[in-house]
């Protein structure tokens, strides 16, 4: 029964492509994965921007959407249905062609990047070896349609905002990509399933997650801030920080195209929480092995949700950085602590005794982030201050 | 010759006629991506997954991005509007192409004739590149890592001393 | 050669490179529309990279014709439009304007008068500062959080406003030679409750952000005003103080019965964007103290001066100038009068307005990020700025 | 400096989260159609005119003095005088506006022409949703509109409304006992001297602006 549950995607595939002759059966797979991929996510979507506008608004002491079905559920329809009608507008001047294809290559990226992430045991629609690599190419080509967003707009605040973001992207996805080399140096595998294969492994009723090891902490933490400004998340929202350069890259969108830059920011969200959830998080196992029994999705996507809502929750609390202590960020605080990790990840992989390892990891982490926070603060000379009063 | 392969390499030299031909310097470089992508896709269909990814990543993500900030950063994204697209030493550059093209070509018809006697592909998967990179390339693996470090090194040095002029 | 770039052919170029012979240089035009100018405010930028290289503030978007208006009609009538300059403290307004009257006729107000005008102006400066520092976040991109909670804690002192006066921003509360109506008891016991739960508002806001380190990163060093310039400038208000220069009216002028309360004015030592918002902060933490002695020692007694008259006001001929410590800084009111029911000459001294000219010496080198910070840090209100 | 601010910030928020699902102190929304704050007493809006008794028309306590339009800062008011004069409170004709306009797209609600008015004829009601999808004659109140009778002043202004009516019965008073005295007076003359002066006329009741 335990299993039944736990594989019932998996046995209502087999049971739905069953009915096709056995040389259709392989394609008809995929465009069901597919179908299924492309309704879930945009559901999710739709539940994420509820849960925040939601959130938000508990945050900040008031209700949030709630007019629209009970309890507001029915404001993401809401939103869709006004977006959807909305007229499409686009500048005069702007060059409609690549104004056009730039939200679509955008979903179209973020969407394949959710292929290669297992969301449940047995539950990947395409297994690969090089599957981590493949995310991240993915994730690359979602700059190019950033900028061509923004540079298509011929607005101003566009173009800044354009440049921002691929600035920001590029920058943030070094750290992202050597924080998860130490998972990679340690599972000895790209593909994602066997990452999660790894983890899936319990001793004392524990699961052994990455994020459970220093190496694996310390990568996590660093892989979290990271993916905040890879998805371009507060407090790192600068390309489209609303009290700078309006709406960014896509001020000058409006309507579909607009719900569709929408749905891929949030869609890259989920792909990238998917991906840490699967690299840190054990991905679909559960964190005690007394807690097995519920199914293995139910654990990918409760892990997902809870990644989305730490996303809200920092958003409701944070200021936003600058560009260039954005760019300081990366370059002088996240990519060393990354390598340093990398350091903790070999020791771990090389130094025998298990607590000895521990502490030598922890030890390391630690020192270099009080070193370097230390440092940074005070050559910017930064701190709290105190102050004097007349009388 | 299947039909794949007939669409991503008309969609490769679709790209990259356009990075060529169009006015747009912004257009040529977006066209550019994609002859990269059309590229990668020829590539994974050739099942080398890494080079594919690797293309896409590399190419896609950050060369193209190069390219265009590139352009943003130096000139107005659509000087040189007026004049064709041939230059002056179109002469020369036929002459160029026409020996890069020979070139190629031999080494294409020399690999096939090759090929000839190698019965079917080797799986070459991610792991065995790892394996292939730590093991029998590790001093040329070193070597890169080396250059690539010192020309990291070059360049943090130079924006560094452009700072200080700056100042 | 910059006009081009606004214009149609400029535009079907690249987007509005100019080349100044100083490199590339991007005019950006921020607002009138603009989500972060507190109202329809503009500022022509000139930008290298992000960096300002020039930065033109035009206003006036929002000119009503204050000053003149005023001249047109009787002193009486002129009260309900001081609401309308700084429409986020319409009491220190009337406060400064029933002053510069008082003056111009030599009008006593009673004191009990002086009290009530004491209470509603520092409990305007608190729920001015609140809603500045809470607007400074928001500008930085806080998602709207510190603005909230701002907002909840100005919210109960509108509330009390508006039992006292009956509005809540425009409140049209002081005439010449004292208050509109009288606070009931009640009034008094409900500004007691208030007063004694906004210690816990400003703690709750300083552990919200003030140890903040991207707070810290983005305000500090950023948008330094410094002394000299602030004075020469005419700068008021916590900017000034902020710049480490102690002038605060209420202590300079002891205006209305300030020498009586005990207060300290918290003083800046870098003039950055982070001391203006810590010395609102601190501000905020005075005025409540001032607000405690005042609701301890409010006497009995009138309101308003029997004597005083309502309609029929004519002042005789003179000339007065009255200011106070407005939240924003010196707001002052010169009027002549040439013996007339209406003012000869009637012109207001804006805090806003004249805090806003150090404006570009104080973006000078930033970038966009950090205009809109500074912009937000001189805390401007356009209604006064425009008049 | 390590990062603890921007945890001390998470706890805050994370505290409002949580506080705002079971103290109303820190969710302090008010649903509004549904619910609504309680009124306060002091509350203005727009100006309203002011009868006593049933009827909108005899009891209208505006003399058309056009004190108020005068003195209204933005000119809101527009008030046409009557030929013929009615009785007013205390019974002494008075003329009458049979035009009384006020455009509450201008008015701003500054209530100067409460306080000038002598009569206590035109006071600030508290109505606010007045939202009409015609923008000038929607907008635009006359004064069948803007009358409103003493009972429903009662309702909404209850502690000035009581001063009004004290104040306005104590002159009522004094009028009457004015009048009294002065029929009296002139019922003695008329007793003691043939020839009859006019009937001592009752005076205006003085002018209190400025009290209020």
């Amino acid at each position: 029964m335990i299993e039944k549950a736990d594989q019932i995607f998996v046995l209502l595939l087999h049971w739905l492509v069953g009915f096709l002759p056995e040389a259709w059966q392989h394609v008809a797979s995929v465009v069901v994965c597919v179908a299924v991929i492309v309704a879930v996510y945009p559901a999710l979507f739709a539940v994420a921007v509820l849960m925040e506008r939601k959130g938000l608004g508990r945050m900040q002491n008031r209700y949030g959407p709630n007019r629209v079905g009970p309890f507001g559920v029915l404001q993401p329809v809401a939103d869709g249905i006004k977006s959807l009608t909305k007229e499409d507008i686009v500048p005069r001047n702007a060059d409609a062609a690549v104004h056009f294809i730039a939200p679509l290559v955008l979903v179209v990226a973020v969407f394949m990047g959710l292929a290669v992430l297992p969301m449940g045991r047995n539950m990947v629609l395409v297994e690969m070896d090089a599957s981590l690599l493949f995310f991240f190419a993915m994730g690359a080509s979602t700059e190019l349609s950033v900028f061509m967003a923004g540079w298509s707009s011929r607005n101003k605040y566009s173009l800044l905002g354009a440049m921002r973001a691929v600035a920001q992207m590029i920058s943030y996805e070094v750290p992202l990509l050597l924080s998860t080399v130490g998972v990679v140096m340690i599972t000895g595998s790209l593909s994602l399933v066997d990452i999660v294969d790894a983890q899936t492994r319990y001793s004392w009723g524990l699961a052994h997650w990455n994020v459970f090891k220093p190496w694996g902490l310390a990568g996590f933490v660093m892989f979290v801030i990271a993916s905040m400004a890879e998805t371009n998340r507060s407090p790192f929202d600068l390309p489209e920080g609303e009290s700078e350069i309006i709406a960014g890259y896509f001020t000058e969108y409006s309507g579909f195209k607009f719900a569709l830059f929408f749905l891929g920011e949030y869609v890259g969200m989920f792909s990238i929480a998917g991906l840490g959830t699967t690299l840190f998080l054990g991905g679909w196992s559960s964190p005690l092995a007394a807690l097995s029994w519920i199914p293995s999705w139910i654990w990918f996507f409760a892990k997902v949700e809870l990644w989305i809502c730490f996303f809200i929750w920092v958003r409701g609390t944070l200021p936003r950085l600058r560009q260039d202590q954005l760019m300081n960020f990366a370059w002088k605080f996240l990519l060393p602590m990354t390598l340093v990790n990398l350091l903790v990840a070999a020791e771990w992989r090389f130094v025998e005794g298990v607590w000895l390892r521990w502490i030598v990891g922890m030890a390391i982490v630690a020192g270099a982030y009080v070193l370097m926070g230390r440092v940074g603060m005070r050559r910017e000379r930064l701190g709290p201050r105190s102050y004097r009063y007349a009388e | 010759m299947s039909i794949a392969f007939v669409v991503l390499a008309l969609l490769t030299l679709a790209g990259a006629m356009a990075a060529v031909t169009l006015r747009n310097l912004v257009h040529c470089a977006l066209a550019l991506a994609v002859a990269f992508a059309g590229l990668a896709l020829l590539f994974l269909q050739l099942d080398a997954q890494f080079v594919g990814f690797t293309q896409i990543l590399v190419y896609v993500g950050a060369v193209a991005i190069l390219v265009v900030f590139a352009i943003l950063l130096t000139r107005g994204a659509d000087d040189g509007k007026a004049g064709t697209v041939f230059s002056r030493t179109w002469l020369a550059g036929l002459g160029i192409a026409a020996a890069v093209f020979a070139l190629l070509g031999w080494a294409v018809l020399r690999s096939v004739r090759g090929l000839a006697q190698a019965a079917g592909t080797p799986a070459v998967t991610v792991e065995n590149i790892g394996q292939a990179l730590m093991s029998r390339y590790v001093l040329p693996l070193e070597i890169v890592a080396l250059l690539l470090t010192a020309a990291l090194v070059g360049a943090v040095i130079v924006a560094m001393y452009e700072k200080e002029g700056a100042r | 050669m910059s006009a081009s770039a606004t214009r149609q052919e400029g535009w079907s170029k690249a987007p509005a490179i100019v080349d100044y012979g100083e490199g590339e240089l991007l005019e950006v035009s921020m607002g009138p529309h603009h989500p972060s100018t507190h109202g329809v405010f503009r500022m022509d930028v000139t930008l290298q990279g992000e960096q300002i290289t020039k930065l033109k503030p035009v206003f006036g978007y929002l000119h009503r014709n204050h000053e003149k208006l005023g001249e047109g009609q009787s002193y009486l009538a002129s009260m309900p439009y001081t609401d309308r300059l700084d429409y986020i403290c319409s009491l220190t307004n009337n406060w400064a304007y029933a002053l510069a009257v008082e003056k111009l006729v030599g009008q006593e107000v009673p004191e009990r008068a002086e009290y009530l005008r004491v209470i509603v102006g520092e409990l305007t400066r608190v729920q001015n500062h609140a809603l500045s520092v809470g607007f400074l976040i928001q500008d930085m991109g806080a998602s709207g959080t510190p603005l909230m909670y701002a907002f909840k804690e100005r919210e109960k002192i509108l509330d009390l406003f508006e039992s006292l006066t009956g509005s809540r921003m425009m409140c049209n509360y002081m005439r010449f030679g004292g208050c509109r109506v009288d606070a009931t008891p009640a009034w008094l016991d409900e500004v007691r409750r208030v007063v004694a739960g906004l210690p816990k508002f400003a703690d709750e806001f300083e552990r919200l952000l003030c140890t903040n380190e991207i707070l810290m990163a983005r305000t500090q060093g950023v948008g330094v005003l410094p002394a000299e310039l602030a004075m020469s400038a005419g700068v008021t208000g916590p900017m000034l103080r902020a710049s480490g220069v102690n002038y605060d009216i209420r202590k300079v002028d002891h205006y209305g019965i300030y020498d009586r309360f005990d207060f300290k004015v918290p003083l800046g030592s870098h003039g950055d964007v982070y001391d203006r918002f810590m010395i609102r902060l601190l501000e905020l933490r005075e005025s409540i103290k001032i607000l405690e002695q005042a609701l301890r020692d409010i006497p009995d007694g009138p309101v308003m001066d029997p004597k005083a008259k309502i309609r029929n006001f004519r002042p005789k001929p003179g000339e007065a100038y009255g200011r106070i410590e407005a939240p924003k800084g010196e707001l002052g009111f010169y009027l002549i009068s040439d013996g007339s029911g209406n003012p000869y000459r009637y012109r207001v001294r804006p805090p806003s307005f004249v805090n806003l000219t150090v404006l570009e010496d104080m973006c000078l080198g930033h970038n966009v990020a950090d205009v809109v910070l500074i912009l937000g840090s001189v805390d401007i209100v356009l209604g006064e700025v425009d008049r | 400096m390590l990062g603890e601010g921007i945890l001390k910030g998470l706890a805050e928020t994370a505290k409002n989260f949580a506080g705002s699902y079971v103290s109303k102190e820190r969710l302090t929304t008010v649903q509004y159609p549904e619910e609504r704050v309680a009124p306060i007493e002091a509350t203005r809006n727009f100006p309203f005119l002011v009868y006593d008794g049933e009827d909108a028309f005899a009891g209208l306590r505006c003399v058309s003095c056009q004190i108020c339009e005068k003195e209204c800062p933005p000119k809101c008011i527009y008030i046409e005088k009557s030929k013929d004069k009615k009785p007013d409170y205390v019974g002494k004709p008075q003329n009458y506006p049979v035009r009384f306009d006020i455009d509450i797209s201008v008015c701003m609600s500054c209530q100067i022409c409460v306080e000038v008015c002598p009569f206590e004829a035109i006071k600030m009601d508290t109505v606010f949703e007045l939202a009409t999808d015609d923008r000038f004659g929607g907008l635009l109140l006359d004064r069948e509109k803007l009358s409103k009778s003493n009972e429903y002043y009662h309702t909404i202004h209850p502690t000035e409304a009581t001063e009004v009516d004290a104040r306005l019965a104590e002159e009522k008073a004094k009028v009457e006992a004015k009048a009294k005295a002065a029929a009296e007076a002139a019922a003695a003359k008329a007793a003691a001297a043939p020839p009859a002066p006019p009937a001592a006329k009752p005076e205006a009741p003085k002018p209190t602006g400025g009290a209020e």
